[in-house]
């Protein structure tokens, strides 16, 4: 049975939404029941964002999660607000290039991903950091396949965006070798 | 057919332009905001008219005079904005004029707070207006069904003359899931001959809101209870899932009937039967079908984002025959299915006393 | 013999429920005009008020709609954004449109809707019973100001015609009276300007009348339209306010 | 025979004097009975006198008058 | 005490003023005019305000300012203005801030009519508006009783720091009846040391209506809730008349009530054994009361001037042991003694089947 | 050292929540400033808005009440007619004065009520996400006009300024940018004339404040600054649109 | 028992209301239950007005009624309004100067009164037709003693209207002996 | 020692940089360590430079910044 709650947390430029919103289609493409939620409203004139994705092969019920499973960090006041949040066994996916803290929680798997390092020093700095920490997670654990996270970006980039296609497949390309070759 | 990945504000859009709505006028609150984003776009593609009227009061008086012409129109809006529409939606019931309002609730009272509840259940199902009138009122717990019920709204405010609302919350409305848009086949409407597009050749016609003779007043109110009353043998819909036998029904509408599914699927793995009844059309509401459902079960225990609304509605039909429980938060915090799942343990561990 | 006056045909044949004296119904007559000459009635859709009024669906032969005291502005942007084709006019009291229906007219002339407003200015309430308006002139007696308008307490009478002159998307603006066969013979020929002002889509015209309400100011009916010379005109002068493009007249 | 014929709805008058106040010739004046709905409306005195001008139909609130003229 | 002949629109503006309310925002509507008319030369003479303010939406929030700062402050309208005030009167909720609103109801929906109806009972008792918040809501019956329930809503409202509504209808708005002003005695009320009027030398305070954080808007949701409880332990009201041991229990509020009183008594001529129970405050509606009331009845029957609406508080209360009819008239129609004990007969004659 | 510039007492030391360029907090800021110097922080009750600035009642240290959207010109009016002596003010956005609000703020300047009101005129419903509001310029692409704001679909900005400054009740309204040193000096002497005209009994007075709103506009803060002083001064031209019985400009 | 349900009606200028009103104030001179229950609103407009007073001993319940004892006619068009609806055996009392038509119905007593007539005769055409109405119905049926109505007439026209109250004590005066006298 | 003192409360700052283009000497910029709130707020280079003018702590419009002059 395939379950996942990945909850996904950043400030507001950092792509958050966008990230959750290809795992969502990554997973649709598979055929699994997904959801897809954000933080809304005046938080985000506070200048974070933060969206819940949810992978399942049963109908979804609630749409924010209590206790994710997976929960990515791409910044600091995430990490504090949300490290405590995580299933216990789950795992935290920390941006390190934004997050100085060290998780203290031993019941966690931590991966840590220097992203914004990684874009600096592979891809000239673009602004993909959420790219690359999709390409390290799918490389830890496979909620969905490589190849369905390739096509969600270009379903995701389609229209004005749609030249950015190259760069993000090289991010997730950095991302994923970052984890694979191993940290 | 292709499923999309999208959001509830869109995908209730996006019916609506294929249901035919041709006019929105709507004023910008949050949850629902992409409604008219979406729209903004979208009605001018099809040659339709997309205006964000100065209020929520200009909305939907808007909607009134659009909805005069024949045309089929819409408005969206959250509590305060629809607080602010009461008059209107009164009038809009007393002309019998067809339209579709959507309110993706929010936390109340007052100007409250964005995130989602379900408080304005009273206010859209006894008439938060002045009169005797009624809303039908559909409530969606996907973004499936809300794109399905978009539809079915139109579709329902033609046939009976009367406007309807959508009933969803700040979840359903900022949330995005797969979707088709799936046109319905509806029997075939009467042709809208009581429509005001100038007299032209035939004879002069006019729509009002008033009758200041009492006789005649009551005459029009009388008209719209015998609605009303077909309405409840016609269209109630509703939902159930789980245990055909159980011992504990579970009773909620839109995201908490969602919820409320997982509840009965991890209830099952631990071993309670649940089943769930979750009204589709808060009015006219499941009466029937709810007092089938209700009889064996030990209890009823009806969720809600309110303290308390759809729970006269239930207990008004099940009479004080099986005890009704009721779990409720309000203004944007979300019952969880691990707590929802230890009220229902603690109440089989009490036996349930009436 | 030939016609000097007769009833238009636009106007239906059945006595006015107005108090004697009152001008709603010369108001209705002369919009009935209009439109028989224009030749429009088939294409015509009025939309009535809450007030003394209401019943000018009964009166003049096109389409219409009454809807909520004060909406009829907004009502009208809807028929006219789904049948641009018409020819779409409101008919409002001073409550109606200048108290509870201030924001619908501001933003219906902000935005040029091609609609034209007629608005009957009688410095009360008259359905209501005759409470203060927000034209009641200072000093003038209603229910609600027994002691007459004060400005310190109820504030100033309200020039809409001014206001709305100030708007970019007003095109066709003109106060006038009805007190003698001159003014009702020029005002006439401002409704039928500001018919063609929204035929031409111009942009939105509005007239308003200045009327008596002789019965809520406790007057006869030529009392009242004395009154209404003396006191009412000095304060809402007559004439054309806006004409496309440039104010005519300076806002006083 | 009169120049100029002045025809007066008596139903729909509600006797305001408006128009007796408009003719330039002082010939209508208000009548001592009154009609189906208790208004006293308006007569002519001497229809030879009018000038068939029509300013009493124009001012008429009521739209009870209807002037004709050779 | 002196009596004296009034009207019941210009007696509850009187009772208001002595009760102390010093300022009044509203707009003219009709059947309530004469409380406008008659505060706008009674309030300068005690040196209050009387604003007529440009719609019933201003006027809801001025009520909203004056309370704020402590005052006694009341508005009043009828159907169509109430409704427009349903996004402020859930504000003033929420903030908690006291006012009284007089509803003198018409026949609705719509602009419907002027004449008397009670067909916004569930608009006042269930709230109009949106969220989770209630009005205290008193319904008189006589215009004395209209002079003694004004005193008490506001002294109710200064205790729950609850805004009330006055149900009353256009007939007893319109009536003249023979009037006392018993100035009642009251318990002391509490300082209202939340008011704000300036900082002064102490700490600054704020009057919202709004908490973005769920958890806040629950809180105090929860806390108004403990306060309807509250309400509805202590403040309940309702009136009894006729037989002691009745066949049939007749159910009324305001006008209907004591025309039903007339019932219970013509009915005693001709042998029948009916009894009335009147609730005079709506919300907190007299549940055990009308419970106890409802034992041993043959059946119930409920008169509104609407087409059911506190029938469904009268039911949740009965849950079925009882049978329980209703008769009603609507938008405008006034029941006559006659029609109601015709309809007495014939459930009689039938020998009331559930 | 002497202080050249110094967080003023009566704003609260606490980091404001708007977004970084946005002028909500220089407003409010220099609001905090006059009320101070003009000494008045203990009788002062300010209103606020429905918007971002939402929270204003955090930052200025004086009672605050905050109503409905769109209500607070009427909430003033509830509290400076019960409590005469006190100095009100309500801060209030585009969308929050000139939408919803509008007939409020229209009676509110008409019947001359002792308040001073602050509207910040950011082109958009900041709040709700970058909708168009009643100020939007022609042309301006926001979320509900994706091709710009059209006249011919959604009307003109709506220059709510010139539209009070023809009411009798008006006595001081002015228009100001914060963009630059000297705009920020000439608006806090503004400031400093709207409470002295409410102060003296003069009428109603309000300051219009033109603001960026950076987030929305989808520029940096320098570009929404640039923007404003390049596209909306053009339109809504700074200065003193209304000194008390007189119009020190004509209404354009 | 004294239970009295009078409907007043006729032009909106010919006083209906303050005669319902003199009454309602006699009864409650005399420690009746009274009520008095105008009609109200844009009816007005069209120049009619009417109001019922009810007087009785018992506590009142509705304060309209739809069978009234006794029914004052002062114009034709009520005349024609309420005439079917009095209470057989029920008094009619008609203002036979503005009435012409005559009562079909057999099981009512009819009392014509002149009213308009007398006044032109007796006082001067002054407006107190309804006074002269008042006095008539008493002389004919003693609903309140006219002492109470005399007072009554004193609390009515109490503030402004003071100096009227000779002229409507002679119009009672005037009605009363139009029928004591026999008519 | 400095003319002038130029106070940045860097928890206030939002780095949005309004007030590096009214520095009439240029000596404001933004740093690269962001704060608690997630903002790069600014600093000053060098301080013997500041004209003690104030022009940055009047457009900042999060009044983060105070102005000390001898
Ligand atoms: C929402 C609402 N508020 C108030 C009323 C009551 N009302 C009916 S007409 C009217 C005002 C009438 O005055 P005006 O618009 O000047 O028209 P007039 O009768 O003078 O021609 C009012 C306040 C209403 N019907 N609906
Ligand atoms: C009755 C009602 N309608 C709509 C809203 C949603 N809403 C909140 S703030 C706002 C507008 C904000 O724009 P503006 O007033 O220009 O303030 P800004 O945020 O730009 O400073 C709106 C429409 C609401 N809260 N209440
Ligand atoms: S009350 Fe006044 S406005 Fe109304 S019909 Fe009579 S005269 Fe005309
Ligand atoms: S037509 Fe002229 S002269 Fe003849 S009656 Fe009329 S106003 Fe008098
Ligand atoms: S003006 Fe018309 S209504 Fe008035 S008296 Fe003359 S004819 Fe009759
Ligand atoms: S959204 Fe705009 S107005 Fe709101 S805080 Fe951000 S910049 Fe300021
Ligand atoms: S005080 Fe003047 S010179 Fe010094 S840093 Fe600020 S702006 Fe630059
Ligand atoms: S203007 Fe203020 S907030 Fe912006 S960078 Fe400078 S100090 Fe920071
Ligand atoms: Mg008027
Ligand atoms: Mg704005």
């Amino acid at each position: 049975m395939k379950h996942h709650e990945i909850l996904i947390a950043g400030f507001g430029g950092q792509g958050v939404l966008f990230l959750g919103r290809v795992l969502a289609v990554a997973g649709m493409f598979e055929g699994y029941e997904v959801s897809w939620y954000p933080s809304y409203g005046p938080e985000m004139r506070g200048g974070t964002a933060n969206c819940t994705v949810i992978i399942s092969d049963e109908e979804i019920g609630a749409t924010i999660s209590d206790r994710p499973g997976i929960c990515i960090v791409m910044n600091e006041p995430s990490f504090f607000r949300f490290t405590p949040t995580v299933q216990s066994g789950g795992l935290l996916l920390v941006n390190t290039s934004l997050v100085r803290a060290k998780c203290e929680r031993e019941d966690l798997e931590v991966l840590p991903v220097p992203a914004n390092d990684l874009a600096k020093l592979y891809l000239d700095g673009a602004e993909v950091t959420n790219t690359i920490i999709l390409g390290a997670l799918l490389a830890r654990c496979p909620v969905v396949q490589r190849e369905s996270a390739e096509r969600a970006l270009v379903e995701c980039l389609r229209g004005k965006r749609e030249k950015l296609y190259t760069l993000n497949l090289k991010a997730l390309e950095v991302g994923w070798e970052f984890v694979a070759k191993g940290a | 057919m292709e499923k999309i990945l999208m959001r509830g504000n869109e995908a209730v859009a996006e019916a609506a332009v294929r249901a035919g709505c041709r006019l929105y006028f709507g004023y910008p609150i949050t949850p629902q905001n992409e409604i008219s984003e979406y729209l903004s776009f979208r009605l001018p593609q099809v040659g339709g008219v997309f205006l964000q009227a100065e209020s929520e009061v200009a909305a939907i008086h808007m909607v009134y005079g659009a909805a005069a012409t024949g045309a089929r129109v819409m408005t969206s809006s959250s509590g305060p904005g629809v607080s602010l529409m009461q008059e209107g939606l009164s009038c809009l019931a007393a002309a019998e004029l067809p339209c579709v309002v959507v309110n993706m609730s929010r936390g109340g009272p007052g100007v409250g707070n964005i995130q989602p509840a379900q408080s304005d259940y009273f206010q859209a199902v006894k008439g938060g207006g002045h009169g005797d009138y009624r809303l039908i009122v559909l409530a969606p717990s996907t973004v499936q069904e809300l794109v399905d019920l978009t539809y079915r709204a139109f579709y329902l405010a033609d046939k009976y003359r009367n406007p309807v609302e959508i009933l969803g919350d700040g979840m359903l409305g900022q949330m995005m899931e797969p979707v088709t848009f799936r046109e319905p086949e509806f029997p075939p409407l009467p042709p809208k001959d009581w429509a005001i597009r100038g007299k032209g050749s035939g004879p002069r016609k006019w729509v009002v809101c008033l009758d200041l003779d009492p006789k005649g007043l009551e005459a029009l109110n009388l008209k719209l209870q015998r609605k009303y009353r077909l309405l409840e043998e016609q269209e109630t819909d509703y939902d159930t899932f789980g245990d055909p036998e159980p011992e504990i029904l579970l009773v909620g509408f839109g995201t908490v009937g969602r919820i409320l599914k997982s509840v009965v699927r991890e209830g099952k793995k631990e071993g309670l039967k649940l089943a769930l009844f979750r009204p589709i059309t808060l009015f006219p509401f499941p009466k029937a079908a709810l007092f089938e459902k209700a009889k064996g079960v030990k209890g009823i225990l009806v969720v809600e984002m309110n303290l308390g609304q759809m729970l006269e509605d239930v207990e008004l039909v099940v009479r004080g025959k099986v005890p009704v429980f009721f779990l409720g938060h309000t203004g944007g915090v979300i019952p969880t299915v691990s707590e929802i799942l230890e009220y229902v343990h603690g109440l089989l561990k009490e036996e349930i006393r009436v | 013999m030939k016609v000097v006056f007769e009833r238009p045909k636009t106007l239906l044949e059945k006595p006015f429920t107005y108090c004697p004296g009152c001008h709603h119904g010369l108001a209705q007559r002369l919009i009935a005009e209009v439109i028989e000459e224009l030749g429009i009635a088939d294409r015509t859709i009025g939309v009535g008020p809450i007030g003394c009024s209401v019943y000018i669906y009964e009166f003049i032969d096109v389409d219409f709609v009454v809807g909520a005291h004060g909406r009829a502005p907004a009502i009208a942007t809807g028929i006219k954004r789904s049948l641009p084709d018409r020819v779409v006019f409101s008919y409002q009291g001073d409550g109606d449109i200048a108290a509870i229906g201030t924001a619908e007219i501001i933003h219906v002339a902000n935005r040029g809707e091609l609609i034209t407003s007629f608005f009957v200015n009688n410095a009360v309430f008259g359905m209501t019973g005759g409470q203060m308006a927000p034209t009641t002139l200072l000093g003038q007696k209603t229910k609600t100001t027994p002691l007459g308008r004060d400005p310190q307490v109820h504030g100033f009478p309200f020039r809409l015609g001014e206001c709305l002159s100030v708007l970019e998307g007003s095109a066709y603006i003109a106060r006038v009276a009805l007190t003698r066969p001159q003014f009702i013979r020029q005002a006439k020929e401002c409704i039928r300007k500001a018919f063609l002002t929204q035929m031409e889509g111009k942009g939105f015209s509005l007239i308003e009348i200045l009327s008596p309400c002789p019965t809520n100011w406790g007057m006869s009916p030529k009392e009242a339209v004395d009154w209404l010379e003396e006191k009412m005109i000095p304060y809402f002068p007559l004439g054309e306010l806006k004409v496309k493009g440039c104010n005519s007249r300076e806002t006083p | 025979m009169p120049r100029a014929r002045v025809v007066i709805n008596r139903e729909f008058c509600k006797g305001c004097a408006l128009c007796t106040y408009a003719c330039p010739r002082g010939i209508l004046v208000i009548s001592r009975d009154f009609n189906s709905r208790g208004y006293y409306p308006v007569m002519v005195t001497d229809e030879e006198q009018c000038a068939g001008c029509g300013f009493c139909a124009q001012v008429c609130p009521d739209v009870a008058i209807a002037v004709y003229r050779e």
